[in-house]
């Protein structure tokens, strides 16, 4: 592997970036599965780095879920992501800034079809207007949330008080990236680092200390795939292609998995519990499993937040012994504490994937 | 070489202008030739021997940096501050390599095994031979056919021509050196187009064994042990196919050489939409550009074999020759229809 | 009884060589299925005993056919059939007469000479010394030929001939000493007794007056008995296994013995009959053009019978049935083949599905182009318009959808997918209600005819066209070209017919016909050939090729569609069908 | 196990670093033209065993190619063995001593798997 | 009969996706879908392009459609710009608006992800319902799921969510306005109406089928969707 030669390609794909006055759209799948991701977006975005994020209480799903499993169709969907570009003109945001990347996806692929398509964008316009009565300008700047993070990666690391680095060794962890599909194979300019090399979370690895490891099947999907999962009789493929990858990253051990969609996390996550319960296989040190992270998160972690407050806990493949590694304290009885430390008892132990 | 020594000894007086510090372009870079497999350096001294033979005004590491019509003829302004008056000129600015680069799935620059084909010809000519990063022979190839051509995502629409029947001859020349090596050629289609091309093909699967396979590459990854892991399709089975190669040979396409979009822009010559000279027509005034007393041959005007060239090359002499001799038939008028 | 030591070895090979060839052939016909075992029974006391001696006295003896090829290869092989048999025979007569009293053991006709010297007590004592000296001198005559032919076998017209084994070479040598010995014993012995006839005799008298004539004369009859011995010995371990065989086959083959369904026997019979004369070796036209060796019948049968076959030599024959028209024998050459073909065949698919259009309309003639009709259009659409023209309500058989007819498969051992197709086939054919079954291909109308037990007629275009035109139903106009025609195997030797096929082209023009003992030659595209390169078949389709344009006719015509598109790739003179030729004359 | 009403499901791809490849390197010794077919389907155009079941002799060829045989075998097991692939070919590939012992060699390999 | 090949192009999809395709197989080569199964993106490229009525409504009415998910690696590849993913798309529709999905075993989920996914949307905003994804439809989701669902309120809370909370927050309570916007802007684009479709043709397969149909998830047409698996969709 030529380093250099990535690096080249790396500087080719640099976008734009907003640097301030965000317009947040929540995702669909991350409130719900990684709650506390989202929470620290926000926490580091306004106390760390004191942006101005604003968060509309009307705006909705972009239905894109719906969208990509085909039951809502094409006018309905930009009609939706109209109205959430108008409510961004009404508050007198310009820049978007989803925390999906199938949003990020599908705000990216309809702008660049009103762009190709002009009557197309007019008859939205119209839709809208029928609908709500609504009206809306063009986002200025488009943006992912991991692109900010991104952006910011090194003020972060300058406050962080941890590094992706294995105390004990002091050599740096070896952490695999997982770039959500709609991030830029769509449209490879519209993402750092392009299709092929993406750079949006190796630029993070880097910058907080960790080694980046690249295997043969890095770039294949986690198998989401939108209705083969939604649909129990079509969940063996969705599972069949995390399976893939995990099979492909093995003989590099890596540490950790770092992810930038919401979807993406929670399957590496679960089926690697489905994989061990089903097949006996377990990935990682001591079947333990690999632990797989959100970009929020690690950024939560190496400042220093509480991991409990982060919701490590949702995952099911345990954090504690990455945390060890880094040497980020905890307290094992908090773990699955509510609020003011009321207890809430713990989750079944599963009988193939060790847990702590 | 071949214009200006026929130019020469039709007894005009011919100055070749050359940018590099030697004659021949890239016929240098290329060890053995399709479909006869002589070396290169054959024709190259074949050339030579001609500007030997002719008195032809040989001016190296020099490049045109201006130009000055006049009527008739041209002066040019040459870097060494030398002017030249020349009444009639001959661009044989040649093309470049397609940079694999761009494909960036290809992992051009980035796996170690991953190589072009111009570079599989410098391992045919050294001593070292065909080895892999780790200084192995490989045991198994791929070469990849179209990388930068017929490819809009890289903006060349068009096809090299040369491109296939050079993977075909290098793959013969592989288990030629390693017999034991197992060889795939991953092509949409085999452009078998001259005399005793197929012949070679033939011979690459009767004698050689060479495996082709109808799909574009699609990706390809380093895997731990510095192989590299290949996508394609069979297309001709409709199955999604993966194997693992220990050196991956992209066979790069031609592009618009920079020397013949710096003199095009000097000259104000037209360019087709693929960035090569336009000729007056396709067909029947190949070497004639849009400026009178601007003639061109070879691969500046589109993807073009060595054997083709030399006739591009006599033809572009006779051009001059005509218009020099004010016989003006390039300026034929014919309606068109 | 007289005895000398010195017959032992003629007399213990004797007890050998007739035990073992009477337990072969007992052990033979045991293998034969049943009812064939009952034909034999029956055989011996019908007429077919006598045609079939018939046929050994020709054959076996007179070697009829062997003449017909080569007159001075005929002659030799019959003076030693014939010669010696009569030898024995008269020999036997000769020594009843001398001898009545005591009993006479098989050895003592053989060395008459040795034990009887006065010939005054026997009736016409000089004819029966001529007789016999007349005898040997004959075979005497043969055996120079023999040893001839050895030396120089071209002058003989073979080109290539066998080799022979040191086993084939003992056998061979101590046949060749027989007579010479019994000879040089006879006359040595009238050149003490004065006994011998115009040959012994005379050679005798030579001899007179040596010392140590009787030492000679002893070691003589020695070396005679020695040499029969040697020979009774090798015999079952050479070629010469085919004097008995061949009798042995044609007694079965007459009384009906069938090959189909015997074919582990038969074909051991066979092989075993093959006298590797290697007539067939220059009919082969594998053997020239392409300098095939192993699979030549001759060598192929030896291999066989030794159980040291090659696939490759076994799939290489074309099956043009060349060897079989030639063998001396009579060999079932083709047989042999495809039985060892059937024991390395692949087993494909043997329960198929078949999805074929909608039934087939009735008509009076059903019509059947072939795989290969279906390569060769034009030879459709002139039987098309033939059937038009004559006004003949035909039904196209296998139109779409066609179903292969079953030869190739069988030619290629594939019997399980034969009878599968056959079976589709035959349904095909008579929903149809057809009187006739017409096809294009003699491939195909080789298993219609022999197979499918169709109870229609089943006929050859060219048979049909004939038919047509005799009948008045067709009127052609004459034509001027000149033109041969190259009879395809599977119709001429496969299936004899040559009639029509020649009365109707000498219709047709001027017809020169190729004179070629055989019937013509392969085109090299047959089916049978399977592990033939396209090089392979090109160069057998040129040698037919340059042969045909030998007759000098500005156009080759044929009887087949695989003919016609195999030759007219490899000739210059224009290749056509009988029927382009019809359907072009029709007035 | 713990059943999940779904499981990892089978790959579809060709996978060539684990096919087994000493099978068509046997047949290429029984029929050497094996090696220059061109998959331009001329065979499986004409093949009347096509229009009746599947029998694609360029499919065959593709799949000993790539080591499956058992799919090789299951394009071929319908052949009528008629010959007409052999005439039409523009690569003088020799089809039916090729089907002939491709079935007679991939049989064995099937079978002996099933 | 309509013209399937028009109606097609109609959408912006298959102009966007699908220029000449050359059939060179990059797509195929990556589509993690053709991994699995039996499937090849080019060939479903090929089968528009062809403009063979027959062919392309088999298409609309197979499981071959049904298989792509969506993640448009294809249009990364593809020499030609193209993206099958985007043909898929379109072709999905269609095969909703005529009714031929229910043909499919493939096709008939789709009554599934309306019931949930699309219904969830207009319900609470969201794509997502975490009251509607219970171990019980999705197993996988592991004994901390059984855990998050039993305590979602304290669990939610600790992570900073306004769970059903007015005003802006994680899963908060979409205003019922907004609700109102999202089911008109589905009446005019279509929205609703590709729902009513997706309701009437499965309602008539399951008379077909002879399945007992009704609302919600607890029917047993609604089961056969969900789960039902012939087994015939990958290698054989």
């Amino acid at each position: 592997m030529i380093l250099s030669g990535k690096a080249a390609i790396w500087k080719d794909y640099q976008k734009e970036i907003a640097d301030d006055r965000y317009f947040y759209v929540r995702s669909c799948v991350r409130q719900n599965f990684f709650p506390g991701a989202e929470t620290t977006f926000l926490r580091i975005m306004r106390e760390e780095l004191g942006k101005d994020v604003y968060e509309h209480p009307c705006h909705t799903t972009c239905t894109g879920i719906g969208y990509h499993s085909d039951v809502v169709p094409i006018d309905t969907m930009m009609t939706v992501v109209a109205r959430q570009f108008a409510l961004m003109t009404e508050s007198g945001y310009e820049n978007l800034v989803p925390s999906c990347i199938t949003s990020f996806g599908i705000y990216t692929e309809v702008l660049d079809t009103w762009k190709h398509f002009p009557e197309v964008e007019e008859k939205v316009r119209n839709y809208l207007r029928k609908a709500t009565g609504r009206e809306f300008q063009i986002p200025k700047n488009l943006a992912h949330a991991s692109d900010i993070i991104y952006k910011f990666r090194s003020e972060i690391a300058a406050k962080a008080k941890y590094k992706l680095v294995n105390q004990i060794t002091g050599e740096p962890l070896k952490v695999v990236e997982h770039i959500g599909c709609h991030y830029s194979k769509m449209f490879p300019s519209k993402g750092v680092g392009g299709a092929e090399y993406p750079y949006v979370l190796v630029g993070m690895i880097e910058e907080w200390g960790g080694e980046l490891v690249d295997y043969p099947e890095r770039r294949h999907c986690c198998g989401f795939g939108f209705r083969q999962y939604l649909v129990q009789a079509n969940r063996g493929y969705s599972m069949s292609c995390s399976h893939k990858k995990f099979e492909s990253m093995e003989p590099y051990k890596p540490d950790m998995i770092i992810t930038n969609c919401p979807g993406c996390p929670m399957f590496l996550d679960r089926w690697q519990y489905a994989i061990a319960e089903m097949e006996g296989k377990t990935y990682g040190e001591n079947g333990m499993g690999i632990p797989v992270f959100t970009f929020e998160e690690v950024a939560g972690l190496v400042m220093g937040y509480n991991p409990w407050d982060l919701g490590l806990q949702a995952h099911q493949v345990s954090c504690e012994p990455i945390l060890d590694k880094i040497g980020i304290p905890y307290k094992k009885e908090e773990k699955y504490n509510g609020i003011k430390g009321k207890k809430l008892g713990k989750p079944e132990m599963p009988v193939k994937l060790k847990c702590c | 070489m071949e214009t200006a020594t026929y130019l020469a000894s039709l007894g005009f007086k011919t100055t070749l202008i050359e940018k590099s510090g030697q004659l021949g372009g890239k016929i240098r870079n290329w060890y053995k030739l399709f479909p006869n497999f002589s070396h290169s350096i054959e024709v190259f001294n074949h050339l030579q021997r001609g500007i030997d033979l002719s008195d032809v005004v040989v001016k190296l590491n020099t490049e045109v940096v201006a130009v000055e019509k006049m009527n008739p003829g041209f002066v040019l302004q040459l870097n060494n501050s030398e002017k030249l008056n020349a009444d009639s000129i001959v661009i044989c600015t040649g093309y470049d390599l397609f940079d694999a680069r761009l494909k960036e799935e290809y992992g051009y620059g980035i796996y170690d095994n991953v190589i072009t084909s111009a570079e599989l010809e410098k391992m045919f000519a050294s001593d070292k031979g065909i080895i892999t990063k780790s200084g192995q022979p490989p045991k198994k190839i791929g070469f990849v056919h179209c990388v930068g051509s017929r490819d809009e995502k890289v903006g060349n629409t068009y096809c090299s021509k040369v491109c296939c029947v050079t993977g075909v001859k290098q793959a013969i020349e592989v288990k030629e050196m390693i017999p034991g090596c197992e060889v795939f050629n991953f092509y949409m289609d085999l452009r078998m187009f001259g005399m005793h091309f197929e012949a070679m093909y033939k011979k690459a699967q009767e004698e050689h064994g060479v495996n082709f396979v109808r799909g574009r590459l699609s990706e390809c990854a380093e895997t731990i042990d510095g192989a590299i892991n290949l996508k394609v399709e069979d297309t001709l089975l409709g199955r999604p196919m993966k194997l693992s190669v220990d050196m991956l040979v992209l066979m790069v396409g031609m592009v618009p050489s920079e020397g013949t979009k710096k003199i095009g822009s000097l000259l104000g010559l037209e360019f087709g939409k693929n960035g090569f000279f336009k000729s007056r027509d396709q067909h029947s005034m190949a070497n004639i550009s849009n400026i009178p007393g601007v003639f061109m041959a070879g691969a500046c005007i589109n993807p073009i074999t060595i054997s083709h060239v030399f006739g591009h090359a006599h033809s572009a002499a006779l051009m001059v020759a005509s218009y020099l001799n004010n016989l003006p038939i390039e300026n034929r008028v014919t309606e068109v229809v | 009884m007289r005895f000398n030591i010195f017959v032992l070895p003629f007399f213990l090979g004797l007890i050998f060589i007739l035990s073992y060839v009477i337990r072969k052939f007992i052990l033979w016909q045991s293998q034969l299925l049943a009812e064939d075992r009952r034909k034999i029974r029956k055989g011996f006391f019908s007429r077919r005993f006598l045609t079939a001696s018939k046929e050994v006295f020709y054959e076996s003896l007179l070697h009829r056919k062997m003449f017909r090829i080569n007159p001075l290869m005929g002659y030799m092989h019959m003076s030693f059939a014939l010669g010696w048999l009569l030898l024995i025979v008269v020999g036997n007569i000769e020594s009843r007469l001398y001898n009545v009293k005591e009993i006479n053991l098989p050895y003592y006709p053989i060395f008459l000479k040795f034990f009887v010297h006065d010939k005054g007590d026997i009736p016409y004592p000089k004819l029966f010394g001529a007789t016999m000296d007349f005898l040997l001198l004959a075979i005497n005559v043969g055996l120079a030929i023999a040893l001839f032919k050895r030396v120089n076998s071209r002058v003989l017209g073979m080109k290539r001939t066998t080799r022979m084994e040191t086993v084939d070479k003992i056998g061979l040598y101590s046949l060749w000493m027989i007579f010479p010995m019994r000879l040089m014993a006879e006359s040595s012995s009238s050149a003490i007794y004065h006994n011998g006839g115009f040959l012994t005799g005379t050679l005798g008298h030579a001899f007179s007056g040596l010392a140590s004539i009787e030492t000679i004369n002893y070691g003589f009859w020695w070396a005679y008995s020695i040499a029969l011995g040697t020979f009774f010995f090798a015999l079952p371990f050479t070629r010469y296994m085919h004097i008995p065989t061949e009798v042995f086959l044609i007694y079965l083959r007459n009384f009906g013995v069938s090959y189909k369904n015997n074919k582990k026997v038969m074909e051991q019979v066979d092989v075993h009959a093959c006298s590797r004369c290697g007539v067939c070796i220059d009919a082969c036209q594998l053997s020239h053009a392409i300098q095939a060796n192993g699979m030549l019948p001759a060598h192929y049968f030896k291999a066989v019978r030794e159980g040291k076959v090659k696939d490759k030599y076994t799939l290489e024959c074309m099956m043009c049935g060349r060897c079989k028209s030639i063998c001396p024998v009579g060999v079932e050459t083709l047989e042999i083949r495809s039985a060892q073909r059937e024991k390395i065949a692949p087993s494909f698919e043997k329960n198929r599905t078949f999805q074929l259009p909608a039934s087939l309309k009735t008509a009076e003639v059903a019509y059947f182009a072939g795989c290969m009709g279906h390569l060769t259009p034009s030879v459709i659409q002139s039987m098309k318009t033939v059937f038009q023209k004559a006004g003949v309500s035909y039904v196209f058989v296998d139109e779409d959808a066609g179903i292969c007819c079953g030869r190739p498969q069988l030619l290629a051992g594939l019997n399980d997918i034969a009878s599968e197709l056959q079976k589709q086939n035959k349904k095909r054919i008579e929903e149809t209600g057809a009187k006739t079954l017409v096809t294009s291909c003699p491939i195909c109308l080789n298993v219609f005819k022999k197979e499918y037990k169709l109870n229609i007629r089943v006929l050859h275009h060219t048979e049909y066209l004939a038919e047509l035109t005799e009948t008045g139903r067709l009127k052609l106009k004459p034509g001027t070209e000149t033109f041969t025609y190259h009879e395809p195997c599977e119709l001429n030797r496969g299936l004899g017919i040559r009639k029509e096929p020649n009365k109707l082209l000498s219709s047709l023009g001027n017809f020169k016909p190729l004179e070629e003992s055989l019937g013509g030659f392969c085109c090299g595209g047959s089916l049978g050939g399977i592990q033939l390169s396209e090089k392979e078949r090109a160069a057998v389709a040129a040698d037919t090729a340059v042969k045909l344009k030998m007759v000098n006719a500005s156009q080759i015509v044929t009887a087949c569609p695989l003919c016609k598109s195999t030759l007219k790739r490899n000739s210059d003179v224009p290749v056509r069908d009988v029927a382009e030729l019809v359907a072009g004359q029709i007035v | 196990m713990k059943n999940f009403g779904f499981t990892l499901s089978k790959s579809y791809e060709i996978n060539l670093d684990k096919a087994d490849r000493a099978l068509v390197e046997k047949i290429r010794l029984k029929e050497p033209t094996l090696s220059l077919c061109i998959s331009c389907g001329t065979c499986s155009a004409t093949c009347t065993a096509n229009v009746h079941q599947n029998t694609n002799l360029r499919k065959a060829i593709l799949f000993v190619n790539r080591g499956m045989n058992t799919e090789a075998y299951n394009e071929l097991k319908n052949c009528q063995f008629c010959g007409k692939c052999q005439l039409v070919c523009p690569r003088g590939v020799n089809t039916r001593n090729l089907i002939f012992n491709l079935v007679k060699i991939l049989e064995k390999e099937v079978n002996h798997a099933v | 009969m309509t013209n399937l090949y028009e109606l097609l192009t109609a959408d912006v999809r298959i102009q966007e996706g699908l220029k000449a395709c050359m059939n060179c197989g990059t797509c195929t080569a990556i589509c993690p879908a053709a991994g699995f199964y039996n499937y090849s993106p080019r060939k479903i490229a090929e089968t528009v392009q062809s403009k063979d009525e027959t062919a392309i409504k088999e298409l609309l009415c197979s499981d071959e459609i049904w298989y792509c998910g969506e993640c448009m690696s294809c249009k990364t590849r593809c020499p030609r710009g193209n993206a099958p993913g985007l043909i898929i798309m379109a072709l999905r529709s269609l095969s909703q608006d005529l009714g031929y999905f229910t043909e499919s075993e493939k096709g008939r989920q789709q009554l599934a992800i309306k019931r949930t996914v699309g219904e969830w949307i207009l319900d609470y905003g969201y794509c997502l319902y975490l009251e509607g994804v219970g171990t019980d439809l999705h197993p996988e989701q592991g004994p901390v799921w059984d855990w998050i669902q039993e305590h979602w309120n304290d669990h939610l809370e600790r992570l900073g969510a306004n769970y059903k909370g007015t005003g802006p927050g994680i899963l908060r309570k979409i205003p019922e306005e907004t609700l109102v916007e999202l089911r008109r802007i589905f009446d005019v684009t279509g929205g609703t109406e590709r729902f009513n479709r997706i309701e009437e043709f499965s309602e008539i397969k399951a008379r077909e089928l002879g399945l007992e149909f009704g609302e919600g998830t607890e029917n047993e047409y609604f089961r056969h969707v969900y789960s039902s698996n012939n087994q015939k969709h990958s290698r054989e």
